[in-house]
């Protein structure tokens, strides 16, 4: 069979006190953000939110859906859509900001 | 099904284990397609908000930032209550599996309520999808997050009507896990949406 | 049958630098394939059914060589396409500026001296004209097969496209981007003219096409008009309806207007028609007619309705 | 390599059983490579009549034969279904569906039930098509904006029918992956998998990851004909290119969607009929993984002289280079297993060369149009018209047609005709090469494409060119007769004609249900062929 034996893998249960100090630092983290909103630090605004929104991203994905016990071949998958999103927005913008205005 | 007398001469194609880690990478391989049917609003995003980041910061005022607060609180709850709800039934204790779904699907439907208040609160302002970038975007990702929790919603009650009818157990629950995962990517995608609309606009 | 169409511009010969060392490169590539192809099918046809085969999986240093060479022959060809692309977007400072406008499905140009012209751009040879183009409607792309180039045309920005044109005379002007029904007939002709016919045509009054409109009879003339200012991209002679209905017959017909009435298509309502088309909309068609008021002068106008009118 | 027969008196063949219902409810992966098979068959049918049409009106300069609209309308539905029901689904479906897990050793793929939704949604698909065509849309397959956005046809049908496609193609690369990685037999290491599963495995990925964003950009054309969002109308401060941005993103890559599968088919065909193993595997292998993550970086090639900055068309053009780099390795590879091979010129085989001739016209002049200078005359001539259809014609419709001959015996248990099915591939390819060779003249002459009517100076080359759509056509409707008849008189089909070491020959033709009475043990690669040197092992 192709799969390598994951069957240790499968059996981690994540138990219910992980989870709830994940949802406590997820609160937390959503208090800071909506804080920090109502404060003008310029264009470290959308810094900080993005920085914070990621963060609690990664640790939705990392706990509340298991991807750090995952398999080599999950993280690549996971994580390969980003990198492509990535592309699409960078790309786009060069483009975008780096036409020849006509006078 | 009628092919059932021919199609099952030899029972299951899989022995349960990679049925369950096939099930598992494939659900993961569609969260990624989700992450890039949104990933063109996010990058019309990035683009028009970078062209008109004074639209975008007077507009955004214009939306209810508690309500949006609140609406994130009642999201990550629920997904917690969700992944609780799998190690539950991991643990064989249906019933606690099946009320933490339950309360899941309640945060679902409080979610989209609450939406349903926003989303009237802006027609009556005469803000439609058509009104200007800004609330195209603000109506098309949060519309579009929204057909997502009605999905996630539609196979969480699935899910939780067969948990109640003892389906699943510590052995056996695939489905489930499936259905924590779409829960969690819907989210997850909020996560991303509530600051870029609601706080820096 | 030539192979490509004259050079006419300052850029013309150097693009075809770059599609010549393209096809050679091509060619060399195509013919080695093709050849060992060939070779090989014939060499090592299978004649018995038993035959032995030796057991060859591939050779690295081979993997290298045909990555390697490729890749560097590739990198050339980036390289010398970018530069003359570079040479080709960017514009000098003493270059002429005309407006040109696409929409449905004409062009329109609009000179430093207040010349407006349909269809027909007039440039002089040798001197660097650039073109500062936007769209009133969808996306057009403004080819120029002789000089070259190309560049679409965008509604809500504008963009620019230059060239020195060489050599005296007409050269076709295509619509190479798809923009609906009329996209085929979206013709143009650009006329080199040489620095002292440039004078003349330069000096002429405001609203005339070029030194063409002489004297030809006004039936010819208005056949003449009727292709050269696009017309033809809505209107048919045949009968068959394109965008606009067709002229056949249209001279001294009641036509039945959009609000319900009718009129008698007279010379005043052709007149009309062509200088503000929007005041009476035929019933069926959209009211997408462009005015012609500036762009043909009087006797144009008579010219075309004269045209018209033998149309029967 | 396993050799795995089964006792003959439990074999019962997967066509066996009748009726409609059960091939519309089957899970059986080959049942549904064959509904797959045929569905797409009938579009390329339907899409190459329009063609024939197309080519007829092009005959004369005039637009004589139908006017200018129909024109455009015939020009949208041929590029559109050609594309998105043909070819994405044709060979990545269809044989990727029937191959897969017969040559990994597997009875089925991962989520049958998904395998035969997908189908199912691939018809919804093709019902919001047809209910689209009262009134067609005219915009070409590439829906650009703003066009697509203000005309008064039914754009918004036939966008909603492209997107619901996509998600069974979605779905159907999403089955492949796991399959691929779950399904495989023991002994099936990835280096000895066919070279046909590395290419349906990296085409899955491209339709994994590439469609979702055409969903969403058709959707946003969707909502702004609907709801009069304007992210692509300027006169609401939105932008034009953004929307090829996104189209690109996705139809760059749908490109070699349709290719990848094709050289797949290719590298199955050469060794089996010139009896060598595959000269340099593992660089076809990944030179397929290669081509699909480069493919995702070259999208703005198609739009250098849409407005696009300097910069992005530098950056694109370069990378567009690269992607020539992986191809021009399998070429040479494909072209090098021939040496010293015991070469037999079977029709299928007679494709897969056809292909490799075409394939590198095609390949080429893509070189042409990526590089800056010359795709600034080049762009939206006939030339692009005839270098997409060397590479999708010459590329994947001969690799198409190459693998319905060689595993027609296998998946039909029947033989065709083999000395018409040379002629049929004489006539196709001359007749191919009579309709498309003209117009890369044409096109560096300046013609430019979706003209209903021309300038006379092209009439010659034009009509040369509708000419040879009659012989290549006269050569499909030949091979199409050739291969319908063998289904109803030919011979019965040998396992193994042609002795192949793949998986898929050593079991009955046509295979039984559930393919392998006993899952194989697999020991080697299938390119075992030729003798081996003392010294090896
Ligand atoms: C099967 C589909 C397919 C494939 C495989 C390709 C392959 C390639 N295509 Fe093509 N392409 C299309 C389908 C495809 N294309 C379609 C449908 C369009 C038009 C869409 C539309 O507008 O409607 C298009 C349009 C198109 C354009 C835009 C043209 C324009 O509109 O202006 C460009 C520009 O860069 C391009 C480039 C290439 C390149 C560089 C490759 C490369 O992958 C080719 C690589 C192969 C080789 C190079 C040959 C083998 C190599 C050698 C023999 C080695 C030696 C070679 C050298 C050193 C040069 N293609
Ligand atoms: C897979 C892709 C594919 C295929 C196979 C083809 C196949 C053909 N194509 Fe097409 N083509 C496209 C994809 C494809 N095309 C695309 C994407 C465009 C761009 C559209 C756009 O601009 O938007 C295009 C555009 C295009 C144009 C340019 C139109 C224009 O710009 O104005 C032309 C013109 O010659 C053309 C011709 C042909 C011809 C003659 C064939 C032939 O090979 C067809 C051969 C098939 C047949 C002849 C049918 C055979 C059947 C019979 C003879 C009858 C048998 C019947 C029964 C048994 C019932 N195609
Ligand atoms: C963009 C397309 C377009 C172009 C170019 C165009 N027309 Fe028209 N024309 C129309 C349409 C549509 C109508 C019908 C609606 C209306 O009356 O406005 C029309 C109506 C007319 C009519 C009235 C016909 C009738 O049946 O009553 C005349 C006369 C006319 N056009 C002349 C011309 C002439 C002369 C030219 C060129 C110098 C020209 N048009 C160029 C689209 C066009
Ligand atoms: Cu204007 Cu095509
Ligand atoms: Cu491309």
């Amino acid at each position: 069979m192709a799969s390598h034996s994951h069957s240790e893998k499968h059996a981690h249960i994540t138990t219910y006190k992980t989870y709830l100090i994940v949802w406590a630092a997820l609160m937390v983290l959503t208090v800071i953000t909506v804080y920090v909103s109502y404060v003008d630090f310029g264009t470290m605004n959308v810094v900080i939110a993005m920085a914070v929104a990621s963060l609690k991203a990664a640790l939705v994905a990392l706990f509340f859906m298991h991807l750090k016990f995952e398999d080599s071949i999950t993280w690549v998958f996971a994580i390969f859509p980003l990198g492509l999103l990535f592309l699409l927005i960078t790309m786009t913008f060069v483009d975008t900001f780096t036409r020849v205005v006509v006078p | 099904m009628a092919e059932a007398d021919i199609e099952q001469p030899h029972g299951h194609h899989m022995d349960p284990a990679t049925e369950y880690s096939s099930s598992k990478l494939g659900m993961w391989l569609f969260l990624g397609t989700e992450i890039l049917l949104f990933g063109g609003l996010f990058a019309a995003y990035a683009i028009f908000h970078a062209r008109f980041p004074e639209m975008f910061y007077e507009q955004h005022l214009e939306l209810n930032r508690t309500m949006g607060a609140i609406n994130t609180c009642v999201l990550i709850f629920s997904s917690l209550t969700m992944a609780m709800g799998v190690s539950a039934i991991k643990l064989g204790r249906q019933k606690t599996a099946a009320i933490l779904i339950l309360i899941t699907i309640i945060c679902g439907l409080t979610f989209g309520v609450i939406k349903y208040f926003e989303y009237s609160a802006k027609f009556s302002h005469h803000i439609y999808p058509d009104t200007s970038i800004f609330f195209s975007l603000y109506f098309l990702m949060t519309g579009l997050h929204m057909i997502h929790v009605f999905i996630g919603l539609g196979i969480l009650a699935v899910v939780f009507v067969l948990t109640l009818k003892g389906k699943f157990d510590a052995k056996y629950n695939t489905p489930i896990e499936m259905g924590g995962l779409y829960w969690h990517l819907v989210d997850l995608i909020w996560i991303y949406l509530f600051p870029l609309l609601y706080l820096i606009g | 049958m030539t192979w490509i169409p004259e050079v006419a511009s300052n850029l013309a010969g150097k693009v075809d630098g770059v599609l010549l060392t393209i096809t050679l490169l091509s060619l060399f590539f195509f013919v080695l394939i093709t050849v060992i192809l060939v070779v090989f099918a014939i060499k090592y046809k299978r004649k018995r059914d038993d035959e032995e085969t030796p057991y060859i999986t591939g050779s690295e240093p081979l993997e290298i060589i045909w990555t390697v060479i490729p890749s560097i022959l590739l990198i050339a060809l980036f390289v010398y396409g970018f530069v003359v692309y570079k040479e080709m977007r960017n514009p000098p400072a003493d270059a002429v500026d005309i407006t040109v406008t696409g929409k449905q499905w004409l062009w329109t140009f609009d000179y430093y001296n207040g010349k407006k012209t349909l269809n027909q751009l007039y440039v002089e040879q040798n001197r660097p004209v650039r073109l500062v183009m936007m769209s009133d409607d969808v996306l057009h792309s403004f080819f120029v097969p002789g000089f070259r180039t190309k560049q679409d045309v965008l509604p809500g920005r504008y963009v620019q496209l230059w060239f020195t044109p060489t050599k005296i005379g007409t050269f076709d002007i295509f619509c190479a981007e798809y923009c609906g029904t009329g996209h085929s007939v979206m013709l143009g002709k650009v006329n080199v003219l040489s620095p002292e016919a440039y004078d003349i045509w330069e000096s002429g009054l405001p609203g005339e096409g070029g030194q063409s409109v002489a004297s030809l009879p006004p039936a010819e003339l208005g056949e003449k008009i009727y292709k050269e200012k696009g017309c033809n991209a809505c209107h048919s002679v045949d009968g068959s309806t394109l965008v606009g209905p067709s002229f056949k017959g249209v001279y001294d017909h009641k036509v039945e207007l959009a609000d319900g009435s009718q009129v008698d298509a007279d010379e005043n309502y052709l007149r009309e028609s062509i200088l503000e088309p929007q005041a009476k909309t035929v019933k069926g068609f959209q009211p997408v007619m462009p005015s012609f008021k500036g762009i043909l002068s009087d006797d144009e106008v008579t010219a075309v309705i004269a045209y018209i009118k033998t149309l029967k | 390599m396993a050799n795995h027969t089964i006792a003959h008196d439990v074999y019962v063949p997967f066509l066996e059983k009748k009726g409609f219902l059960s091939w519309i409810l089957t899970t059986d992966h080959k049942r549904i490579g064959i509904l797959y098979l045929v569905s797409t068959s009938l579009f390329f049918l339907a899409a190459g009549i329009i063609a024939l049409l197309m080519r007829f009106e092009l005959l004369t300069p005039a637009s004589d034969f139908v006017d200018p609209h129909t024109y455009n309308v015939l020009f949208t539905l041929h590029g559109s279904i050609m594309v998105f029901f043909f070819i994405v689904p044709g060979l990545a479906a269809s044989f990727g569906n029937f191959l897969i897990p017969l040559m990994i050793g597997a009875r089925d793929v991962a989520f049958p039930k998904l395998n035969i939704a997908s189908y199912w949604i691939y018809l919804l698909g093709t019902a919001i098509l047809l209910v689209g065509l009262l009134k067609p849309a005219d915009t070409g397959w590439t829906f650009y904006t703003p066009y697509s956005a203000t005309t008064n046809t039914d754009v918004v049908l036939m966008t909603f029918g492209v997107f619901v496609l996509g998600f069974s193609s979605i779905l159907t690369g999403l089955n492949f992956i796991v399959t691929t990685h779950k399904m495989r037999a023991p002994g099936m290491t990835w280096h000895r998998l066919p070279l046909f599963i590395w290419a349906s495995y990296a085409t899955s990925i491209l339709q994994l990851l590439a469609t979702p964003v055409v969903g969403i950009t058709l959707l946003l054309l969707i909502t702004e004909r609907t709801l009069g969002v304007g992210f692509f109308d300027p006169a609401k401060g939105g932008d034009p290119i953004l929307f090829q941005n996104f189209f690109w993103f996705y139809s760059h890559p749908a490109v070699y969607i349709m290719i990848i599968p094709a050289m797949g088919v290719i590298s199955e065909i050469i060794p089996v009929f010139s009896r060598k193993p595959i000269f340099g595997y593992k660089a076809i292998a990944y030179s397929s993984l290669g081509i699909a993550f480069i493919s995702f970086l070259v999208w703005a090639h198609h739009m250098f002289v849409s407005g696009i900055s300097e910069t992005a068309a530098m950056i694109f053009s370069f990378l567009t280079f690269l992607v020539a780099i992986p191809t021009a390795i399998k070429v040479f590879n494909w072209t090098a297993t021939l040496y010293k091979g015991s070469i037999q010129l079977h029709s299928a085989m007679l494709y897969a060369l056809g292909f490799i001739f075409l394939f590198t016209i095609g390949g080429l002049t893509g070189v042409f149009l990526g590089a800056l200078a010359a795709d600034v005359h080049l762009h939206d001539t006939y030339f692009v018209v005839a270098h997409m259809h060397y590479v999708m014609i010459g590329g994947t419709v001969m690799g198409f047609f190459g693998a319905l001959h060689f595993w027609y015996p296998k998946w039909f248990g029947k033989m065709f005709n083999e000395t018409v099915a040379k002629i049929a591939w004489f006539f196709v390819f001359v007749g191919f090469n009579v309709t498309f060779f003209p117009q890369f003249f044409l096109g560096v002459q300046g013609m430019p494409r979706r003209y209903a009517s021309y300038p006379a100076e092209f009439e010659s080359l034009m009509s040369l060119s509708t000419y040879g759509s009659w012989i290549l056509g006269f050569g499909i409707l030949v091979m199409v007769i050739n291969l319908l008849s063998g289904l109803i008189s030919g011979p019965k089909a040998p396992e193994n004609p042609y002795n192949s070491l793949s998986l898929e020959w050593q079991i009955p033709s046509p295979p039984p249900h559930e393919n392998f009475e006993e899952i194989p043990q697999v020991t080697d690669w299938t390119y075992g062929y030729g003798k081996k040197k003392e010294l090896e092992v």
